[in-house]
């Protein structure tokens, strides 16, 4: 089981902040992770842009990287502080 | 959550005099406090703006940028405090201090950790308004600003 | 001597503190804090520094600036207490404070003010060390410093 | 009568902050007020030097200015505060 967050936005967007899901076999890495998880939360492409990072067990990084069902996941949309 | 984020309210005058107060040797101190703005951009009237960070990625974020600012200036000592949470007009949402003794790092040192926290830092803002609820994001002047940092 | 040059100690945390309570609209304070360094440049121990003013040059010199610093920049407000006497190592010798909706006009209104009295204000220096008093003027840099703002 | 006066360095190499004179008749502008004034106090030369300017009357003045009997007339060198 992969923990999946939302964060900012994105979690208004798709309507919860964290959730768990098994990841399908064919889930190998953060595109086709996006490309699935958006057709699961009917995001209308929101989980396909880039703009919105993903960071794997807290490391936000370059993609496509590698993802697992053992890990967790976070969509973090563009950020700023101050 | 470390020494830098909170969800109790900010004293700049506190910060600032505690920070100056642990100085052995700087001949300069720049501070920056941003707050809360009773109105936004739109003309809105702002009754809550909600900080939201992560849990590591904020504050590990703000420490390497701490760390490059300490590399690329003669400092003595800074200090960043970021609120979280939510919070009413007039409110410190940041503090920012840097001590040099060369007044010119001391000022561009704490201008460049406010780029990198209105930019770059893992924070999520939420702006309340008499008309309704808006995520904001860092306008286009704010990218600009860190872009300044990038040749140097 | 009106309400910019005191006698009195100097204590930035609490004129911050007064300063940002003075304030209705402002999104950003940047405030810089000048402190009696311990040792000069040539390395000598400081014991005294000694900061003479005239008694209406300076005064008005001062006001002058912080005028062009509010018609250069969208301040809200700025604030300006320059110690005069007898100062000790780590005393407070200059605080500046400025507020601005936009961060980058309090940055620059606090470096231009700054800039200022280190090249143009009249004051005179006499810094007292463990191997005697030596009047001391304005560092190259200070006045290049202060050139950055002719072309604007 | 006028009311001359020294500041910062410059009180330390004339040995006085304050004095009043009676100006020579032929002293009528910062010009001869320099000249003069330096051969007075032994100057060696600093009271000529434009680095230290003259306020008269509590203005910095553009110079040669005039200068007459009744003025306070002050001698500046190099300013800088902070």
């Amino acid at each position: 089981m992969a923990l999946i967050t939302y964060w900012g936005k994105l979690a208004d967007l798709v309507g919860t902040a964290s959730e768990t899901h098994t990841l399908p076999e064919d889930v190998r890495d953060t595109q086709t992770l996006r490309r699935w998880l958006d057709g699961e939360k009917s995001g209308h492409g929101v989980l396909m842009d880039p703009a919105n990072r993903i960071a794997v067990n807290d490391e936000i990084v370059a993609e496509p990287a590698p993802v697992s069902d053992q890990d967790q996941l976070a969509f973090l949309p563009p950020v700023g502080g101050g | 959550m470390g020494e830098v984020l909170t969800s109790d309210a900010l004293s700049p005058g506190e910060l600032l005099g505690a920070f100056q107060s642990s100085l052995e040797v700087s001949g300069g101190v720049v501070s920056f406090c941003g707050q809360v703005r009773p109105i936004n951009g739109a003309g809105q009237t702002v009754t809550t703006l909600h900080l939201q960070a992560h849990p590591s990625l904020t504050d590990a974020g703000i420490l390497n940028a701490k760390a490059e600012a300490h590399s690329r200036w003669p400092l003595e000592a800074s200090m960043i405090r970021h609120r979280i949470g939510d919070m009413a007009p007039g409110d410190t949402i940041v503090f920012v201090a840097t001590a040099s003794a060369h007044r010119r790092a001391a000022f561009e040192s704490a201008d460049f950790l406010m780029d990198y926290l209105k930019t770059k830092a893992v924070f999520w803002k939420k702006e309340i308004t008499d008309t309704g609820a808006a995520w904001i994001e860092p306008r286009r002047e704010d990218h600009s600003d860190y872009a300044r940092w990038a040749s140097a």
